[in-house]
């Protein structure tokens, strides 16, 4: 049952426009002009839909966050408000764009595109169905790292060039913070790396016979916490902190800037979501007759909600707390992920360099139960220091002449 | 690491910001991202009451009183009018101080609740906590309805007593308010008490002891929460509160966290007090008969009550004309801010949001 | 129950440490010198003595041929309160801005309040460490809350 | 133990989402998303003859197309806009205008000097209330001696022009009198409540009873 296994897959692009290039009689001109007009294509259609699922990602968000705090969303426009973004965005183009005047333009101008192409561009090299990729790269989790790291450049562009303190304050930690979190994400990648012995997305997904979440949970968490902190959101929100410092690195940005900026920032869990599914719950994998696509939204369903969760719950850290976080727990957390994923392949691998499926179980028990004792010990070290409330004495120096009821 | 030249950088800090609750202003000097310098700087709501007051008479003044701490209108009113009736030596009917002790009470919940939402979003829980805080407070606000006509701007009570007898239909809401709030308490304090980033964020952030309190004259939740177990309503018992048993709670070491607990604790207090009121209350009158314009004899007098931020008290100077000749706002907010600078020496930006948060000041009394 | 020390008591306490600061005493008030007014409000705080460790307000009226400046203290250990009342004018010109010493050095708790007293009532406090106006910008013209300003 | 508690706010806030036992209080002002129940409601229709009868309309109600007009929830006593104000019970003794702390209503009697007989009262040529200015503190109808002006019950009288906020007497005696029973509690005791749309005529506002007799009627009511 794969009725949708030439949805968005290169191939049928390419033969497509292959056949109807040879018709005309371009003759040698017609591979790579077909190779050209698929690319084209399907970076289209992939961006049409970032960009729309980020739409209604928007309206969803706020539908939930609505339930959330047992209220309603935005419920206007449209059946159940779901044309609420649309309006956002009219309005959005139609306010003026202020360039502050201290600004340094070319900077100014050049952030939001430097922070919303780098998000799209993972979405190139993530398998969305059996088939359906852009572009299947064989170092496919190297470009996913590689391509964060530009997001860190365009928030300090955004903050610097703005020209305003708060926007700096925001962009400076956002700095600070993208950079110390790249490590440990890099860590919980580093041990799915060690499970599937593959860089390819493709082989990522195919090599999970277990999920990854279920075999490491504890790389799982480092993960997440780290993916979290990337497209920093609750409780890791220190680069907009709209308590704290306005709006962070995009206080000055209006109209059609902000859109674009406010564009990348909503679609970053969508394309988190769209790493985590690939990297820890089997990606496309699920069982027939749903196709893989099917499966595959809706584990990143299952991983927005989940964000949403915790935004809709949590407080956020001190920025000097979540650098903390970051290199004494997640890091040493991280490192000691891979001693012990290194250590179980080395034992349980067979002669071709493969793990089997009742390998994977067995690892899988070992890990949860290693992950479990690490977390509940960790929790108790910091219980035991953090916890503890002394008993209120009342201080001498005011006496009520009443005895206390 | 010589030759990297850094400088202080100066924010300021309002008076359009989203977390100083009103058009207030912080000029904060930073080192990075910590503090070294902080002087607020407010009057952006001044709209000169103290003067006004001395052009209304008396039963006029008590509309100004309710646009001061606008989030606890009925504290304010009480406490002018408990300054009119020791100046006009005012006999007050016993029903009318059971309506003014348990709308007072219903006061200090709703402005407890808006302090501990808002302290929850400074830390930035995105609105969750502050529109559960909100949902109980409608509550109030529409008893607040029942009572005066009014949610905000209430104006309710007069020299003498109460403006009017509660209507019938007030008493089973507020029963059934009073049987849901404990509810409403646990369900917060349960999302909010033992929140780990909520304890990391507010534990021994922004101590203040119990000397420093004492001296820069805090009151209120935020004297009791350094330890200092002093509270008006059991110190100095004013209408009714000598008939009631509560406690006051108070803080362990004075942080931010204690200023929350201590405001959580309070609103448990209050539900207290408001369930033994409903159980004395009897009918009766419930305005004594005042003229309708007052003019005391010359004289003056101080009188206080325990409002939710602190003390608040009003000095009445009276010529024996109809309008006082000087009406003084002893307001706690504004007396609250004073140890602020130094309680924000040393801390980073972050916590400045909450340890201002903490102190839970009403710019419209601040300003006045 | 707060007690509340008449004028009278105060008068005959603080007239035993400090000869000469009472300028006048009644059963309610007492009246003390601008020029002891620290020495007696030191002695007001002192925990030995009477021990008004805290400051309640301070409180500026406007009595035309003079000002007068009212503390409300308290002391929370014995739980009692007192009223010390000041009268103050500036020499030659009466509606000059009189001077009165700050007790801002005694409770931390006055800084704020006579910021607000020097702007709204114009009376000057010598030794304050920030005197600046606190609620009205700086520039404004006059003092709102004397009785012989018209807004 | 540490970490606990956050997860014990997960729990918190996704029982408000799952069950939202308590839910806010919030009234979607000025139009209701109408249920189809709500539609046939209004055309006094069963739900399912509706359902049935309308399918375009009933589709439109469940996704949130279909709307009705829905009034705030209001305490009788709510003191608002929409002043009620009695030509025949009022003096034009002006203790309102003498007791507004802002000074907004504007009171003139007859100008043109005829003695008066005991039991007449003069002719009101401006009864003016600046509700731009109002902050309705209602210390106007507290002042009122005849129970002649009464506080409404309206929240919404948005104008383009500051002129527009000024009620006159021409306005004030036309309108809809729906007094609140805001300091009025004999409107109480006779079961009025504006907010279900009920009105008081003059004689029905009174402190008394209903004034019995034509006498006394006329001595209300004569110019």
């Amino acid at each position: 049952m794969n009725y949708l296994s030439g949805f968005v897959d290169f191939y049928t692009f390419y033969d497509l426009s292959l056949s109807l290039f040879q018709y005309f009689g371009f003759g040698d001109n017609a591979q790579w002009m077909s190779y050209l007009t698929a690319g084209v294509i399907i970076s289209f259609i992939v961006i049409n839909i970032m960009i729309l699922s980020t739409a209604f990602y928007t309206w969803f968000e706020r539908r939930v966050l609505g339930r959330f705090q047992v209220r309603r969303g935005p419920n206007r426009n449209g059946p159940f408000g779901i044309l609420q973004p649309f309006a956002d965005v009219l309005k959005l183009i139609m306010k003026e764009d202020t360039i502050p005047s201290e600004a340094d333009r070319p900077v100014f101008t050049l952030a939001p595109i430097a922070l919303v192409a780098p998000t799209l561009l993972i979405m190139a090299v993530i398998p969305m169905g059996e088939t359906s990729f852009l572009g299947s790269l064989n170092i496919g989790i190297l470009f996913i790292v590689g391509v964060t790291s530009v997001n860190s450049i365009a928030i300090f562009m955004a903050g610097w060039g703005s020209r305003n303190k708060y926007a700096i304050l925001g962009s400076m930690r956002g700095a600070a913070m993208l950079i110390s979190y790249e490590i440990p994400m890099a860590l919980g990648i580093t041990s799915v790396l060690l499970m599937s012995g593959s860089l390819a997305m493709t082989n990522i997904v195919s090599s999970q016979n277990v999920w990854f979440i279920l075999v490491m949970p504890l790389g799982f968490f480092v993960f997440m916490a780290a993916a979290t902190a990337e497209i920093s959101r609750t409780p890791f929100d220190q680069i907009e902190a709209e308590s704290e410092l306005g709006s962070g690195y995009n206080t000055e940005f209006s109209g059609i800037k902000f859109a674009i900026l406010f564009l990348a920032e909503f679609m970053a869990p969508i394309v988190t979501a769209a790493v985590v599914a690939t990297l820890f719950l089997g990606g496309t994998k699920g069982f027939d007759p749903i196709p893989g696509q099917i499966w595959f939204a809706l584990k990143m369903f299952v991983v927005i909600f989940v964000l949403l969760w915790f935004r809709a719950t949590w407080p956020r850290l001190r920025i000097d707390q979540i650098m903390g976080f970051a290199w004494k727990g997640l890091f040493g957390l991280g490192i000691f992920n891979i001693f012990i994923i290194a250590i179980e392949i080395m034992i349980f691998k067979t002669e071709d360099g493969t793990l089997s499926t009742s390998h994977m179980l067995i690892m899988s028990g070992i890990n949860w139960i290693i992950t479990i004792v690490t977390l509940l010990t960790l929790m108790r070290i910091y219980g035991h220091k953090k916890l503890e409330r002394p008993i209120p004495v009342p201080s001498p120096l005011a006496n009520m002449g009443v005895e206390a009821d | 690491m010589t030759g990297i030249r850094t400088e202080p950088i100066t924010i300021n800090l309002g008076p359009q910001h989203p977390s100083t609750h009103g058009v207030f202003r912080l000029r904060v000097t930073f080192d990075g991202e910590e503090i070294i310098d902080a002087e607020p700087v407010f009057g952006y709501l001044h709209r000169g009451t103290e003067k006004l007051a001395e052009s209304r008479n008396y039963v006029q003044i008590v509309t100004l009183t309710d646009r001061m701490d606008y989030l606890a209108s009925m504290s304010n009113n009480l406490a002018y009018v408990r300054t009119v009736e020791k100046l006009a030596d005012i006999e007050v009917p016993e029903r009318a101080q059971y309506i003014r002790v348990i709308s007072a009470e219903l006061q200090r919940i709703a402005s407890h609740l808006m302090a501990t939402g808002f302290l929850l979003n400074d830390l930035g829980a995105l609105a969750t906590p502050l529109v559960y805080c909100f949902r109980e407070r409608e509550r109030i606000l529409d008893l607040f309805e029942m009572l005066c006509g009014a949610r905000i701007t209430l104006s309710y009570m007069r020299p003498g007593g109460v403006l009017q007898d509660a209507p019938e239909d007030f008493w089973p809401s507020l029963d059934s308010l009073i049987g849901d709030l404990p509810h409403y308490f646990d369900e917060l304090e349960s999302l909010i008490t033992s929140n780990e980033i909520v304890l990391a964020r507010t534990k021994n952030v922004g101590l203040l002891t119990d000397e420093q309190a004492i001296d820069s004259s805090m009151s209120g939740p935020n004297l009791r929460a350094s330890g200092v177990k002093w509270d008006l309503r059991k110190a100095d018992p004013y209408e009714i509160y000598d008939r009631v048993k509560f406690d006051v709670p108070i803080g362990a070491i004075g942080d931010t966290y204690d200023r929350y607990l201590v405001r959580i604790l309070e609103m448990r207090e209050s539900v207290k007090i408001i369930e033994q009121c409903l159980e004395q209350i009897e009918s009766g009158p419930i305005r004594a008969d005042t003229p309708f314009f007052i003019r005391p004899a010359a004289g003056e007098a101080y009188a206080a009550v325990e409002g939710p931020k602190g003390e608040l008290g009003f000095y009445m100077v009276s010529d024996g004309g109809v309008a006082p000749y000087r009406c003084k706002v002893r307001a706690p907010s504004f007396i609250n801010l004073t140890p602020l600078r130094d309680m924000l020496k040393g801390w980073k930006m972050g916590d400045l949001i909450i340890i201002f948060g903490s102190i839970d000041v009403v710019l419209g009394e601040v300003d006045r | 129950m707060t007690k509340i020390i008449s004028g009278s008591e105060l008068a005959s306490s603080l007239e035993e440490k400090l000869p000469g600061c009472i300028t006048a005493s009644n059963e309610v008030d007492v009246w003390v010198s601008p020029e002891s007014l620290l020495d007696v409000c030191e002695t007001l705080k002192d925990p030995e003595g009477l021990d008004f460790s805290y400051l309640t307000s301070i409180s500026a009226v406007d009595y035309i041929d003079n000002f007068e400046l009212v503390y409300h203290v308290l002391s929370m250990r014995n739980n009692y309160s007192g009223v010390i009342k000041c009268r103050c004018s500036s020499e030659g010109n009466l509606r000059g801005e009189p001077t009165v010493s700050s007790v801002t050095g005694i409770w931390k708790g006055a800084d704020l309040q006579e910021r607000e007293i020097w702007d709204l009532m114009g009376i000057k406090f010598e030794g304050h460490p920030n005197l600046k106006r606190i609620l009205l910008w700086e520039g404004f013209d006059g003092h709102p809350l004397r009785k012989d300003y018209l807004g | 133990m540490y970490g606990t508690g956050i997860l014990k706010g997960l729990g918190i806030t996704m029982k408000n989402l799952v069950l939202p036992t308590r839910q806010f209080n919030i009234h979607q002002y000025p139009n209701r998303k109408a249920s189809p129940a709500d539609l046939a409601k209004l055309e006094e229709k069963n739900t399912i003859t509706f359902l049935f009868s309308n399918p375009i309309r009933s589709v439109r109600a469940l996704v949130g197309l279909e709307t009705i007009e829905e009034r705030l929830p209001q305490h009788a006593r709510f003191r608002g806009e929409e002043f009620a104000w009695y030509d025949q019970r009022c003096t034009g003794c002006a203790s309102c205008a003498k007791y507004c702390p802002l000074g907004i209503i504007k009171i003139v009697t007859d100008t043109s000097g005829v003695d008066l007989q005991e039991g007449q009262s003069y002719d009101i040529e401006t009864f003016d209330i600046d509700i731009g200015r109002c902050m309705f503190c209602g210390l106007c109808v507290e002042a009122c001696p005849y129970d002649a002006l009464h506080m409404g019950s309206g929240f919404e009288e948005g104008t383009y022009r500051r002129s527009d906020l000024v009620i006159d007497v021409e306005r004030l005696r036309k309108a809809d009198k729906k007094p609140s029973t805001w300091f009025r509690p004999q409107l109480t005791n006779r079961g009025h409540d504006p907010i279900k749309g009920s009105q008081a005529d003059w004689d029905e506002v009174g402190r008394h009873e209903k004034p019995s007799g034509d006498q006394q009627r006329d001595r209300w009511a004569k110019r």
